[in-house]
């Protein structure tokens, strides 16, 4: 399809997953109205969910899930020497994921608990930033399909692709939803980046943070606000690190 | 203005009729909060008993309806490395039924930015001019202060505006449209008594207002400019956006453009935003022109109260402190304006 | 049941019906259609900066376009954004105007990738101008800094093109590095043909480089000022015309006799959206073009 | 007769999560013939442990986000019967409305994009859409119809957010519509029966023992009664005896068994169990297949997935018109957390799966347990390969062939293999 004079790039893709649920990758085969034109603008070359191609001739690497195991790294710096650009996806890629809330446990006693007498090797789970040098990070649990939509039309014509700055509220409240606070559960959603068009808040559930900080998030008086409502530490913990996004936080 | 009474059963024929012929949007409850207190919305109605006139505020207010949140200005088809402009104005009528004085007179504030003469928006004026408005009197919500911003009384800006006697409606009628609509019933002319219930009941409202002392605003916000007063709430604030949201007069905006997937259509989007958010000024290059909450927060009190002063001799606020009530931080203008006005007087 | 509320079709009102011009702005009903238009040409002037030739394929409206120096047009790349852009251009110059534009962001990155003969879109012109006609019969000192020249080329072109109702038409000019110098193909020109004096400095020289090297207001040291009979039009970024304008204001010239041009993000050009405003002041409406004690009274503008 | 077999497929593809195949034939003798997951381990158990019951949905969903909805609802009714509490009618049709949706999705995600391509001799679904443009368009419609039911009710396709303790947060909003696509969808449903009949389904028949949920009127999803169909049959609550999970030492899942080496669960243990309860229609459906309980091909695990599908189009359609008929009544009760344990068992798209949680007074897990379907196929995986190279490593086999045949196999359970290893 020709615009401005140019034909753009046909995008010679790749997808990794590492530990997570898949739930990001499969999101690229989610909301059916468009998934044909979409995988139409991408060369898919590597897909081992859903394809049987496996190629090595890729430019863009999209990475799935958090880094627990050594063979991980290995495979990861591959890719990373492969890899023109090398995306994040979701927030187990960006952050860790729900799989850092391993990270405070006695490793070894948990192997011991779920494996009895044949424990598995496994690490503290990473996000890929702390093992490759990353591109671009796409936050979620799930990620956005219109987010990556708009992406990867960015990154087709190679032109920068700007995520929101303001947090979650603002696309709550322009969905006419009730403040979670209001009816009585806190929600991350004042310090949390938006562009996930604030699903949880409107399904009745506060945010968990799963897309990381805004960008120059108020803690000081999200944390104010918290407290006088009356939310404890071990509440406020469990939000801020189900996602692994707050590193640091609380 | 022409004045009739309308009994409450024919007004409820009267609300049959237009629910039987158009949209119509009300106010509704949608809930209760954690305290208990109902939660409103205006929203379709398709019964009248899903209309709650009895409402005190609701969350949003009523812009929305005539600014939404998200509006293809255009839309663009491309065909062999070239492109159509298309533009649509929504043209269908509709019914907005109670109304409070504030959100009507916030129409009207809003009909000079957007129906004025400097590049009249028709998007606003499309959705205005086929919008039917029923107002309602009311006493003064918890919080508000529209009679200190003369926004607690309406004029016009209505097609028809409500006054409760108890039995019956005491009607104003500001348009031939309303008076066409109003016909359709069985409305009766205003007797004696009912004028003097009517003022009756329009004192017992006056009454009930606590006046907030507005003097100077204008002048004193430019010497409080660089006052403690705009750090110590800026500090608060948490650059959200949630009080331009349901602020039934904020109207800046963002635009932006999107293709679709298969590459064959485009359109040109406007989002409200809010001065409250971190990039609203930055530019290209990095710089923003107010990169601090404060200076964000302080802009956006500045234009409602001083600037829109400035170019049209009265506040762009109308009192209802929807904004103070949603903020989490607890930023509200009745106190910053009483901490602007004792800021430097011991 | 009949229908009680009808319909109210906006499109069907008189002036909505006419054709666009930004510049009767009180009849202006259709205020997000754009003209269409046409890149006829495009020159690479630096690694960053492109030189676009626009033409509006519409003959009438192509026609009836009309700006003054100091105004802007949106541009509007369709699916991928609408920018602010100078017209850069001689505003008697029929049919096509010039836009200078830094690979900056979205827009401006795509608008460079763009071929010759690319589909477009323009509104406008927007904005307030340079008062030239003020300014006959007296100096004019043309102060620019990086990109701003872009939008002095307009007044430059209608000094060149009037020279003989101005006197002493000096030009100050200056970039980082000797490689951002902006439209070094027409000193010549400017200088030798025109008879204005061009003053160029950069900040940082290099081994090609033989012309002064320093910061804008030195070269104000070699400019005789006579304060009461000259204008000046100061076009950068805000640190520069600060210091500038504070010069200038020593030596004499009056406040309302200099003029900046302030760059602020805007989406709409119209002033709606709020996005350009100082205070409460549009930009957009009021501006760009400010004479500088405006600009003083302005909280927050510099 | 010499014949020399080998097969080694390092991280199976157009599956979900990481497994290996590796069959070595020498002189016609097995040598070996092996299911192996390799998935990394994130140890959801101990994670659950001192986390709130309000996080225990959403963190399980997480296990896996194909079955999401699957694993949520698993979590909250564990935890609802920890509390003892039962949510209220309206609630319990939307949460099998979503439960339906997730089927219908996973299902076809399965069958068109992660085993059809087999039978279409290509890579993957993406060739298809420009050689089967149809195909790929009914199926996306189909898996979109999923998706949207799961939308209405969860709040969101992946990961739901308004499945909550005490029942379902939000209001659904457009069923009327859902409804009539739904009703459309069975004209898909027909087409996408149609293309199946023209694959041909290898015929490989292994005693096996199937365990799923047992229905008492409704074809079963939600909660009831565990039995298996050799006979076994067990409470909800008693799972433990009816997993027998253990470990090996080349698999990061454990494997389990229970009256022979290995058992099955999934679409077609479901059927050969529930046939009784199924939709006429999907029940027509699967004897046009040849599908009649009880059946032992696992290959026609597909089939069975397929026939559930039209199941559950029509089951959705009986569900909207009651919550269409009960819109104001509520979908919420109000929870009290309390200590003690709770176990909740659900059929997700790939067999039944058991969530266990114990909680102290104040709504924190102490213990938690939770055993995925494909867990419990892995042993039955590894078993049917073995036979099934038996079976077939035959004179004139190629390497090739039976590579695709034990891909096929593989990919027939539509095993979620991150699940397994949680
Ligand atoms: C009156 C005026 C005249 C201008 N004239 C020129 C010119 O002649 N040549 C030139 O190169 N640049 C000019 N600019 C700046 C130019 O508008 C920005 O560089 C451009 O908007 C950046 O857009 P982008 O999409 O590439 O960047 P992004 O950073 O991706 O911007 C995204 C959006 O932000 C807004 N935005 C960002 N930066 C600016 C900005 N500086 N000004 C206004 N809006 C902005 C725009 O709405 C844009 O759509 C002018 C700006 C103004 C206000
Ligand atoms: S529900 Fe959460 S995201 Fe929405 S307004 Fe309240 S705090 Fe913000
Ligand atoms: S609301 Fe919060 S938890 Fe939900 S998707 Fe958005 S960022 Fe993630
Ligand atoms: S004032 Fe309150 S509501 Fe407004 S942006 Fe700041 S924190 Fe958000």
């Amino acid at each position: 399809m020709k615009y401005l004079g140019i034909e753009p790039e046909v995008l010679k893709i790749a997808v990794f997953d590492f530990t997570g649920c898949e739930g990001c990758e499969l999101q690229l085969a989610n909301k059916e109205e468009t998934v044909a034109d979409f995988l139409k603008v991408l060369d898919v070359v590597n897909f081992r969910e859903i394809s049987s191609v496996e190629g090595d001739d890729y430019d863009i690497a999209l990475i799935e899930g958090a880094v627990t195991r050594g063979d991980e790294i290995t495979r990861l710096i591959q890719i990373r020497k492969q890899a023109r650009l090398l995306v994040a996806l979701g927030s187990c890629a960006c952050f860790g994921g729900v799989n850092r809330l391993k990270n405070v446990l006695d490793l070894n006693k948990v192997n011991r608990e779920v494996y009895g007498k044949d424990p598995k090797e496994t690490l503290p789970a990473r996000a890929i930033k702390e093992i490759v040098p990353v591109d671009l990070e796409i936050p979620g649990c799930p990620i956005n399909k219109d987010e990556l939509e708009r992406i990867v039309q960015h990154l087709i014509w190679d032109i920068p692709f700007q995520f929101p700055v303001y947090p979650v509220c603002f696309e709550c409240k322009q969905r006419y939803t009730t403040c979670i606070f209001e009816l009585g559960q806190l929600c991350l959603g004042p310090i949390t980046r938006g562009g996930c068009n604030a699903p949880c808040p409107a399904g009745g559930l506060g945010c968990y943070g799963c897309r990381g900080p805004a960008a120059d998030p108020n803690y000081s008086e999200f944390f104010t606000i918290a407290r006088e409502r009356g939310y404890k530490k071990k509440e406020l913990d469990e939000h801020f690190n189900f996602f692994g996004g707050f590193e640091g936080v609380g | 203005m022409l004045f009739k009474t309308l009994s409450k059963p024919e007004f409820r024929n009267l609300v049959d009729l237009l629910l039987g012929s158009t949209e119509v949007i009300a106010p509704k409850q949608i809930g209760v909060n954690n305290d208990g207190k109902p939660l409103h919305h205006y929203l379709p109605v398709q019964e009248f008993e899903e209309i709650d006139l009895e409402y005190e505020i609701t969350e949003y207010s009523a812009k929305s309806y005539f600014l939404p949140f998200r509006e293809n200005l255009s839309s663009c088809r491309f065909e062999d490395d070239d492109w159509t402009q298309e533009i649509h104005y929504r043209l269908q009528p509709r019914v907005l039924m109670g109304l409070h004085s504030c959100d009507i007179n916030a129409l009207l504030k809003l009909d000079k930015v957007l129906a004025g003469d400097r590049f009249p928006s028709p998007y606003f004026i499309s959705r205005r001019r086929n919008t039917f408005i029923i107002g309602i009197d009311h006493y003064p919500c918890e919080g508000g202060f529209c009679q200190s911003v003369g926004a607690d009384v309406v004029t016009h800006g209505f097609d028809l505006y409500l006054t409760d006697l108890g039995d019956r409606y005491f009607v104003a009628i500001n348009s031939d449209h309303g008076y066409n609509v109003l016909m359709q019933v069985d409305a009766k002319d205003t007797t004696g008594q009912d004028n003097k219930d009517y003022l009756e009941a329009r004192q017992r409202i006056a009454s009930k207002f606590e006046p907030l002392n507005m003097h100077n605003l204008p002048n004193l916000m430019d010497i409080e400019f660089e006052s403690e007063v705009w750090k110590r709430w800026g500090k608060k604030c948490l650059s959200c956006g949630s009080c331009t949201m349901v602020c039934p007069t904020c109207y800046c905006y963002g635009v932006d453009e999107r293709v679709s997937m298969d590459g064959r259509e485009g359109a040109k989007v406007k989002q409200l935003y809010s001065c409250n958010l971190l990039d609203f000024a930055a530019v290209a290059g990095g710089h923003n022109f107010r990169a601090d909450r404060e200076t964000r927060l302080k802009y956006r009190y500045y234009h409602q109260h001083r600037g829109f002063m400035e170019t049209y001799e009265e506040p762009l606020c109308v009192g209802c402190n929807r904004c103070g009530r949603v903020c989490l931080a607890g930023i509200n203008p009745p106190e910053i304006i009483r901490d602007l006005q004792t800021e430097d007087q011991v | 049941m009949t229908e009680l509320l009808h319909p109210y079709d906006i499109t069907q009102e008189a002036d909505i019906m006419q054709p666009l011009d930004f510049n009767r702005r009180s009849r202006l009903k259709h205020v997000d259609r754009t003209f269409k238009s046409e890149i006829i040409n495009i020159i690479r002037l630096t690694e960053m900066e492109k030189l676009f030739q626009v033409r509006i394929l519409d003959d009438t409206a192509r026609e009836r376009f009309s700006f003054r120096p100091g105004q802007f047009v949106m541009v509007e790349v369709p699916g991928y954004g609408e920018i602010p852009i100078s017209i850069s251009s001689s505003p008697s110059h029929k049919g096509f105007i010039e836009l200078c534009i830094r690979k900056a962001g979205l827009v401006t990155t795509i608008l460079h990738k763009a071929r010759r003969g690319a589909p477009i879109g323009i509104r406008g012109p927007f904005g307030t101008h340079f008062p030239i006609e003020k300014m006959r019969g007296c100096n004019i000192l043309l102060i620019a800094g990086g990109l701003g020249l872009a939008p002095l080329r307009a007044p430059i072109f209608h000094v060149i093109e009037n020279r003989s109702n101005f006197k002493d038409v000096h030009i100050l000019y200056g970039t980082r590095q000797p490689s951002m110098l902006l439209f070094n193909y027409q000193y010549e020109e400017w200088d030798r043909i025109a008879d204005i004096d061009l003053k160029v400095t950069v900040e940082h020289g290099d081994e090609s480089w033989t012309g002064q090297v320093g910061m804008i207001t030195d070269l104000l040291d070699e400019v005789d000022i006579a304060p009461k009979e000259t204008y000046a039009i100061i076009c950068g970024p805000p640190v520069m015309f600060k210091f500038v304008c504070n010069r200038l204001t020593k030596e004499g010239i009056q406040m309302n006799r200099m003029f900046v041009s302030l760059e602020r993000r805007m989406h709409c050009g119209m002033g709606k959206c709020c996005r350009c405003n100082i205070g409460s002041t549009y930009t957009c409406l009021s501006g760009p073009v400010f004479d500088y004690w405006t600009v003083l009274n302005l909280k927050e503008a510099i | 007769m010499k014949l020399d077999l080998s097969v080694d497929v390092h991280h199976l593809t157009r599956v979900e999560g990481h497994g290996n195949i590796m069959v070595q034939v020498r002189d016609g003798k097995i040598q070996e013939a092996r299911w192996d997951v390799v998935e990394t381990p994130r140890y959801f158990e101990a994670i659950l442990k001192g986390k709130h019951y309000t996080s225990a949905g959403l963190l399980t969903a997480r296990i896996c986000g194909i079955c999401s909805f699957g694993h949520c609802l698993a979590s909250l009714r564990a935890t609802e019967n920890a509390f003892g509490i039962s949510i209220p009618e309206r609630a319990a049709w939307l949460r099998l409305l979503a439960k339906h949706g997730e089927t219908l999705q996973s299902h076809c995600l399965h069958l068109f994009f992660l085993a059809a391509p087999d039978f279409l001799n290509t890579s993957s679904v993406i060739p298809l859409l420009e050689s089967h443009p149809e195909v790929v368009a009914l199926a996306l419609r189909l898996k979109g119809l999923g998706n949207r039911l799961c939308e209405v009710t969860g709040g969101r396709a992946t990961h739901p957010v308004s499945l909550q303790v005490g029942g379902v947060t939000l209001m659904p909003e457009g069923l009327g519509s859902l409804r009539d696509e739904l009703q459309h969808s069975l004209d898909d449903l027909a087409m996408a029966v149609e293309l199946f009949h023209t694959f041909e389904i290898p015929d490989f028949v292994r005693e096996t023992e199937f365990v799923s949920l047992k229905g008492e009127n409704e074809y079963p999803f939600i909660g009831g009664r565990l039995i298996s169909s050799d006979g076994v049959e067990h409470a909800e609550h008693e799972y433990l005896p009816m997993t027998n999970e253990y470990t090996d030492k080349n698999n990061t899942s454990k494997w389990c068994k229970l009256s022979r080496e290995s058992f099955a669960v999934g679409a077609l243990a479901r059927f050969n169990n529930n046939h009784h309860l199924i939709h006429p229609q999907a029940l027509d459906i699967a004897s046009s297949f040849g599908l009649t309980p009880v059946c032992h091909n696992p290959f026609m695990n597909n089939i069975a997935q397929l026939v559930e599908c039209v199941h559950v189009v029509h089951d959705s359609i009986r569900l909207i018109d009651k919550l269409l008929e009960s819109d104001s009544e509520p979908t919420m009760v109000p929870v009290t957390p309390r200590a003690g344990e709770g176990v909740g068992a659900v059929e997700v798209p790939r067999g039944i799966l058991y969530h266990s949680y114990k909680y102290d007074e104040k709504g924190n897990i102490t213990k938690a347990d939770c055993v995925i379907p494909t867990t419990q196929n892995n042993a039955n995986i590894h078993y049917s390969l073995k036979d099934l190279v038996e079976q077939f490593a035959v004179q004139g086999m190629t390497d090739e062939k039976l590579e695709l045949l034990c891909s096929m196999l593989v990919r027939a359970y539509d095993p979620c293999v991150s699940c397994s290893v949680h």
